[in-house]
C-alpha cells in the first residue's frame, strides 16, 4: 500500500540510476543495433522479476517509476511490455517463466497485439486470423502474445516470430519510436502455445493489456514531468518586456493550472498502479481514469507549456516540442481517449438510487 | 481507492458506515439530499445525534471531546457522512471557531465555548470578508478600539453565512493601525445579540437567503472577548487555514452527489446517453483525481513530508469540479432545472430546482475562500521557489 | 443587406428610444397587471407590421434591435412572439391579419408552442393530443398557435385560450419570467383555425420557431452585452490590492476572451437575421449556429464575468448575477444545446470529397 | 453568409469560380490538398498563372498591377481559392513587401522590386524576428551601420520562412542606439545571395524544414537598399499591419480544410458519429462566427468606421480555431495520424501524416504574429479606453 511515490529510499535510489541511464541514452535512435544491449545490461528486462528468476524483484511501483524516467528521456526503446507483461506472466504460465532466462540475456521480447480493428478470431479449425491495433515495439519482439476468439473459446496465445501465417508490420511512429501491426492470417495455433484458455484468457488477456496502458501512462508522466520542470524553468529565466516571462499573470496562472493537472495526473497514475498491485474489480476503472487523463489532458496541458515558452518550444531541438509529439503519439494509441469514456461511461454503474 | 487503506482502515469504515446507518434518522437524509442550504434545526439534530456518540467534533484531539482519529480515519468518516446523505457539520463551529479555542483561547473560553460547539446548541458565523476586503487583506476596515477594560466594535461584515441563526460571531478585527496591514488583526468572540449588531440578509444569486452583511455599531465587548495574543489575529487565521487543507475540495460532497446524479440518468434513461458520456468520464476521473489528492496530501501529513501548495492545488481543481458537476446536471436536466413551479411530469420531486438553485449558488466557491485566481498565484510561487 | 448592426440613424433612433423604455421598466415584475400596456401604447407588438395595418414597418433587424434592448433590461415580459411571428404570420394568414387590431390594442397576445416530449398529433377524427415545450410569455396568450400532425397530413393551427381541450399550465421560470407548458387533449381542430395544411404548414411551423430561437437571441444579446459592459466598468472601478483589478493580467485576458465570444455572438445574430430577413434554405444553419452559441458560449462567458468581479456578483441585487440567471433559464430552454448540435453536425452535408 | 453579399458580389463570384477552375492544373490542387510547406516551384508556377489573368496581387491598387477590388472582392476571391485548392498566394512578396514598396519605396525600388513580385519569378523572405526578440521589439539586436555610402549590416533573424529559397529579404534593422527602442528601427532591401549572409535551416517541431536562422556578418548594402526614410521602419510596418487586419484569421484554409475533414469523416463513416457532434457542431459554430466577423472588418473599412481592436481579435479567434480543427483531425483519424509509414490499410493516401504535421507545426499559430497573450491585452485595452 503506497500513499506516495518514491516512499521508500529503494524508491529514490532506483529513481536515480534510471534516471542517469535514461539520460545517458536521451539521444539514441531507435534503430541503433546494440541500443536494447545496455538495457539488458543494466538489468530492466528482468526487473520485476523475482529475484530467485534472476531478476531484481521489483515491485510495480518500482517498475513504473523506471518506466517514468525512461519517459522523461523521452527514450525511444519500448521496454514496458518486457518490463512489466512478461514477468507477471511468468508467474502463471511455465512456457512464459521458460523464456525468462532468454528475456534477461535480451534474447527474448515480447509484443502484446493488443485489441484492433477485427480483434483475432480463433476458427473450429485452430486457425486465427485478424489485425491487431498498432503496438509499440512490437517491431522488434521475438514473441508475440494475443488472444484469439472470446469468452469460452478464447485462447491465450503466445506465437514466435517466424510462425506461419504471423506477420509483423513495421512503422514507424510520428515521435520516432517505432511499432508494429500484427497480422495472422489463418496461423494454427498448433505451431504456437496457447497458454490460457476461455474465460481465464480473457481475463488475463485484460490484465495484460492494462499493463501496456499502466506502463504507457508512466512513460507519459515521466515525459509530462520534465516538459513542466523545463518550462517552469524557463519562464524564470527568459525575459521579454524587461520582465522574466515568470512576472506575467498568464503565465503564473498557466503554470499553476498546468501543475494541478500533473498533481492530478500523479494521483490518477498511483491510483492505477496500487489497483494493479492489488487486483480485483477496481482496476479497470483505475487505469480508464489514467488512461482518459494521459490521452487527452496531458497533451492539452503540455501545449499550454508550449504556448508560455514561445518560439522556442516548435523547433525540433527543443525537446518540449518533441515530449508534445510523443504524448500526442500516445493518445493515438491503444484506441485513443474514446475507449476509456466507453469503459467509464458507457456502462450504467449498479447503483442504488437514491433520490429525495 | 482502496489500495489506499489499510485493513484497519477498511475495517473501521465498515463500523462508522453500519452506526451512521443505525444513527441517521431518514428525514434528515432525505433534507440533505433536497436542500442547498440547511436551517439550524436539521445541523443541531444531527450534531446532537453525532454527539451522543462522541462524533461530533471528528477532528478535534481527544482532550477537546474529539474521537482522537487520525487524518485518514476523518477522510472515511467525511466520505461515510456523505454517502449517507447526513445533514453537513456546522463549519463555522466545529472546523474554524472550536479548534481557534482550543489552540489559542484561554481556559475560561475553552470552558464557555467547546461544549456549545460539541453539542451543537450553539452556533456560530465568522466575521472574516468585508465588503471591500475581499481577497485583499489589507483592506479590512472594521476596528476593535480599547476602551477601558472593553473592546468598542465599528464596522461591516459580508458575505456571513448562518449569521441570522448564529449565536456568537468569531470575528476579526483592526487593532493597530502602526502596524502593516496584515499584522494589526486580532480574533474575538461576539454574542450576536450584542446591542449596535444589525443582521442584514443578503439574497444570493440562487434566490435564496443564507448569507448576511452584518452591522456594527459601536459594539461593547469584554476584555475577556479576544482571543489570544492582540493583533495576532491573521496569524491564528492562518494556522488554521492550513490545518484545513483539504476541507475546500469538497470531494466527499461532490462524489455523492455526482453518484445520485449519475444514478438518476441512467435510471431515466436506462444509461448515459453518448453525447454526455465524455463529460461524464471527465467528471468521474477527475473525482477519483481529487480523491486520491486528497489522500496524498493528509498521507503527507500524517508523515511530515511538506505538501507544497496542496491547500490551493485542492481549492482550485475541487471548486472547478464542482462547478463542472453542476453545469453538466443543468443540462442533463434542462427545463426541468428552470421551471421552477411547473409539475413537470407526475413524479417531479423537485431535484431540477434544487439543481437549478445549487448551480447558481455554486459560483461562489471559485471566488470564496480566496479566489481561485489567488489561489493560483500562490501555486506558481510555489514552484518557482521550489 | 445589412454589414453591421445599427447601420442607418433610425437603428440608432430606434435603439435610443427602446433603451430608454426598457430602462424605465428594468425593475417591473411580470405578473404587474398593466405591464403589457406600457408596451402596447409604445408600439411593439405591431413594429414589424406594415405602417397601413397600424405598424411601425420595422424591418425584422430592427424588431431584434429593440428585443436586444429589452434584454439588455432584463425586461421580464415575453414580446418576441407578438412582435416577430405574428407579423410575420399575418402576411400570409388572413384569420391572423384579422387579429392584428386586436394585437395593436393589446388585446390579442400569441404563442407559438413549439417542439415537446410528445409533439402534437392529429387524429384522422381532426382531435388535437400532445404537450408543447415550455414557452416564455405563453401564460398570458389569448392566442395559441401549433403544428399538429407532420408531413402531408400537417396543419398549422390557431387555437383561441379557452378552446376545449387546451390547457395552459403556467410555470415560473428560475429567471422571473413566467412561461407556460401546453396541453392538449383531444381537442377539436373543429374548434380552431387550420392556418395552413401540409408542406407548406410544416415550412412556416419551422420558421415561425425560428423566430422564436431568434427573438430569444436578441435578447441573450442584449444581456450578454449589458453583463460585459457592467463587468467592464466594475473592473476599472474595483480595488484590489492596491491597483484596480483591471490591471491584473488575468482580468485583462478574461475581458478579452469575453469580447471575443460577444464579437462572434454579434456576427452569429447578424447572420441569423439577414438569413431570416432573406429566408431560403441557409436559415437552420444560421439559426442553429446561434441558438447554439447562445445555449452555450454565452453562458459560459458570463460565468466568467461573475468571477472576475468577485462576489459582489453573486448577491441577487446586482443585475450580473440575474443577468446570468436569465441566460442559464434561455440555456435550457427550447431543447438546450443539443438541438442545434443535432441540426449542424447530425445530418451529413452534401459535398464533393475531394481529397489527395 | 450569401446575405451579406450584393447581386454584384454574386455575381463577381460565379465568375472568379469559374476562372479559377479552369486555370488551375489539377497537379498544383492535388499538391495544395497533401503538403503543409509549399515549395517554390509549386507557388512561382499558380503565381505566373494568376499574373497572366491580372490577378496575382489582387489586393493591390491597378496603378501597381492589382486588379483594384473591393475588400469584400478581395474576400471572395480568397475564399474561391481556398475552396478550389489553389496554392498560397506569397505572403511575403504579394501582401508584406509589394505593398510596404509602393508605399513607401522610391521609384527606383518600385520600378525594380514590383515586376518581380507580380510574376512570381522573384521570391522574398521576411527579417523581422529574431531570436531575443519575439513579441518584444525593444530587443531587437541587429544593426545597419553608416559607412560612408553603404550600410553595414551584422545580426541574426529567426522564424525566417522562406528563407532558403527567397531571393530577397525585408530587414528590420536598429539604425539609431540614442532614441526609444521602438524609433530606431530601419527597413531594407537585402540580396540574400549577398556576401556575409548564412541561411540555416530551423527543423520545426513537425520535422520538416520551412523556417530558418539567417546570420548576417558584415553585409554591406548599397544606400539605394534602404526604404523609406531612416530609423521609419517599425511605423511603415504598423502600417502595414494595420491594413492587413483581416489576413490572421486564415477563415478561408480552415473552411476549406474543415469542409474536407468533415467529408471525409462522413464518407468513411456514413454521418458523424455522436460523440463528436457537439465538437463538429462547435466548429462550423466558430467558422460562421469567424467569417463574418471578418466581413464585418472588411464592411467597417469600407464604410470607414474604426474597426477597433478586431484585427486581434481575428487574430486570437482565427488561431484557436486552426487548432480546434487539428485537434479534431487528429482525435478522428487516431492511429492513422501517428503511424507516419505505414500503408495502415490499401487506400492510405497520407492524409493522416499531413493532418499530424499541420497540427504539431499549428502550435506556432497562437505564438507568432503578436502572441494571442499579447493580441488579448491589446484587445483589453481597447475595451477599457473605449
Amino acid at each position: 500500500m503506497r500513499r506516495s511515490h518514491d516512499q521508500s529510499e529503494t524508491d529514490s535510489l532506483l529513481r536515480a540510476s534510471a534516471r542517469e541511464f535514461a539520460r545517458e541514452r536521451e539521444e539514441t535512435r531507435a534503430d541503433a543495433a546494440d541500443s536494447w544491449r545496455a538495457f539488458v545490461e543494466a538489468g530492466w528486462p528482468g526487473m520485476g522479476l523475482d529475484e530467485d528468476s534472476g531478476g531484481l524483484g521489483a515491485d510495480l511501483h518500482q517498475c513504473c517509476l523506471v518506466l517514468q524516467e525512461a519517459g522523461r528521456a523521452l527514450l525511444v526503446e519500448t521496454a514496458a511490455t518486457d518490463i512489466l507483461v512478461a514477468p507477471r506472466l511468468a508467474q502463471r504460465a511455465p512456457a512464459i517463466a521458460a523464456l525468462m532466462p532468454d528475456l534477461l540475456e535480451g534474447r527474448a521480447r515480447f509484443a502484446l497485439a493488443g485489441q484492433g480493428d477485427t480483434g483475432f478470431s480463433l476458427g473450429a479449425n485452430g486457425r486465427v486470423t485478424g489485425r491487431s491495433a498498432l503496438v509499440p515495439g512490437a517491431d522488434r519482439a521475438t514473441h508475440v502474445l494475443f488472444l484469439a476468439g472470446s469468452g469460452e473459446s478464447a485462447s491465450l496465445c503466445l506465437a514466435e516470430r517466424g510462425t506461419a501465417g504471423l506477420r509483423i508490420h513495421p512503422a514507424p511512429l510520428l515521435d520516432g519510436r517505432t511499432a508494429a501491426r500484427i497480422d495472422l492470417d489463418a496461423a494454427d495455433t498448433g505451431n504456437m502455445t496457447v497458454l490460457f484458455a476461455g474465460r481465464e484468457a480473457c481475463d488475463i488477456a485484460v490484465e495484460l493489456e492494462a499493463l501496456l496502458l499502466c506502463g504507457a501512462a508512466s512513460e507519459g508522466l515521466g515525459a509530462f514531468e520534465a516538459a513542466f520542470e523545463m518550462t517552469a524553468d524557463y519562464v524564470q529565466t527568459r525575459q521579454q518586456f524587461r520582465q522574466p516571462l515568470a512576472s506575467f499573470q498568464a503565465v503564473e496562472h498557466t503554470i499553476a493550472d498546468v501543475y494541478c493537472e500533473l498533481e492530478k495526473f500523479r494521483s490518477l497514475h498511483m491510483a492505477m498502479v496500487s489497483a494493479l498491485s492489488a487486483g480485483g474489480t477496481p482496476v479497470p476503472q483505475a487505469v480508464a481514469h489514467a488512461r482518459l487523463f494521459h490521452a487527452s489532458d496531458v497533451v492539452r496541458a503540455v501545449g499550454r507549456l508550449i504556448q508560455i515558452t514561445g518560439g522556442i518550444a516548435v523547433t525540433e531541438e527543443y525537446k518540449l516540442g518533441r515530449i508534445y509529439r510523443r504524448l500526442q503519439t500516445d493518445a493515438a494509441l491503444f484506441g485513443g481517449p474514446r475507449r476509456p469514456i466507453e469503459i467509464l461511461a458507457g456502462t450504467p454503474m449498479a447503483k442504488p438510487a437514491s433520490f429525495h | 481507492m482502496d489500495d489506499f487503506f489499510t485493513a484497519e482502515e477498511r475495517a473501521f469504515r465498515e463500523t462508522v458506515r453500519a452506526e451512521i446507518a443505525a444513527m441517521l434518522p431518514e428525514h434528515l437524509a432525505r433534507h440533505t439530499r433536497s436542500h442547498l442550504h440547511m436551517p439550524r434545526e436539521v445541523m443541531a439534530e444531527w450534531n446532537a445525534i453525532l454527539h451522543s456518540r462522541g462524533w461530533s467534533a471528528h477532528h478535534w484531539p481527544k482532550e477537546y471531546g474529539g474521537p482522537g482519529w487520525t487524518p485518514i480515519q476523518r477522510f472515511i468518516f467525511e466520505s461515510e457522512l456523505a454517502r449517507a446523505d447526513a445533514p453537513p457539520i456546522s463549519v463555522f463551529g466545529i472546523y474554524l471557531v472550536g479548534p481557534t479555542i482550543f489552540s489559542f483561547g484561554s481556559p475560561e473560553q475553552k470552558e464557555r465555548y467547546l461544549p456549545g460547539i460539541l453539542s451543537g446548541e450553539e452556533f456560530w458565523c465568522q466575521g472574516y470578508s468585508e465588503p471591500d476586503a475581499g481577497s485583499d487583506l489589507a483592506r479590512l476596515r472594521t476596528t476593535a478600539r480599547r476602551s477601558g477594560d472593553k473592546w468598542i466594535v465599528n464596522g461591516q461584515k459580508a458575505w456571513t453565512s448562518e449569521g441570522h441563526f448564529a449565536d456568537h460571531m468569531i470575528l476579526l478585527a483592526r487593532t493597530n493601525m502602526e502596524v502593516k496591514p496584515q499584522a494589526g488583526l486580532s480574533l474575538f468572540v461576539v454574542p450576536m445579540d450584542a446591542p449596535g449588531i444589525t443582521v442584514q440578509p443578503v439574497i444570493t444569486i440562487d434566490g435564496a437567503h443564507s448569507v448576511n452583511s452584518v452591522f456594527l455599531d459601536d459594539v461593547e465587548l469584554d476584555a475577556t472577548a479576544l482571543i489570544g495574543e492582540v493583533d495576532q489575529g491573521w496569524t491564528y487565521a492562518k494556522f488554521l487555514l492550513n490545518n484545513e487543507r483539504t476541507n475546500n475540495a469538497q470531494i466527499h460532497k461532490s462524489r455523492r452527489e455526482f453518484d445520485l446524479l449519475r444514478a438518476r440518468i441512467e435510471a431515466e434513461k436506462g444509461e448515459i446517453p453518448v453525447a454526455w458520456r465524455e463529460q461524464v468520464a471527465r467528471i468521474e476521473t477527475d473525482l477519483a483525481a481529487l480523491e486520491i489528492t486528497v489522500l496524498r496530501v493528509l498521507a503527507d501529513e500524517t508523515d511530515g513530508r511538506d505538501p507544497g501548495a496542496k491547500a490551493s492545488i485542492l481549492k482550485v481543481i475541487g471548486s472547478q469540479l464542482q462547478q463542472a458537476i453542476s453545469e453538466l446536471a443543468m443540462e442533463v436536466l434542462g427545463e426541468e432545472a428552470v421551471a421552477t413551479g411547473l409539475p413537470l411530469a407526475n413524479d417531479n420531486d423537485g431535484y431540477g430546482a434544487y439543481w437549478a438553485e445549487k448551480h447558481l449558488f455554486r459560483r461562489v466557491v471559485t471566488i470564496y475562500a480566496g479566489t481561485n485566481e489567488i489561489q493560483k498565484t500562490i501555486i506558481a510561487k510555489t514552484v518557482f521557489k521550489g
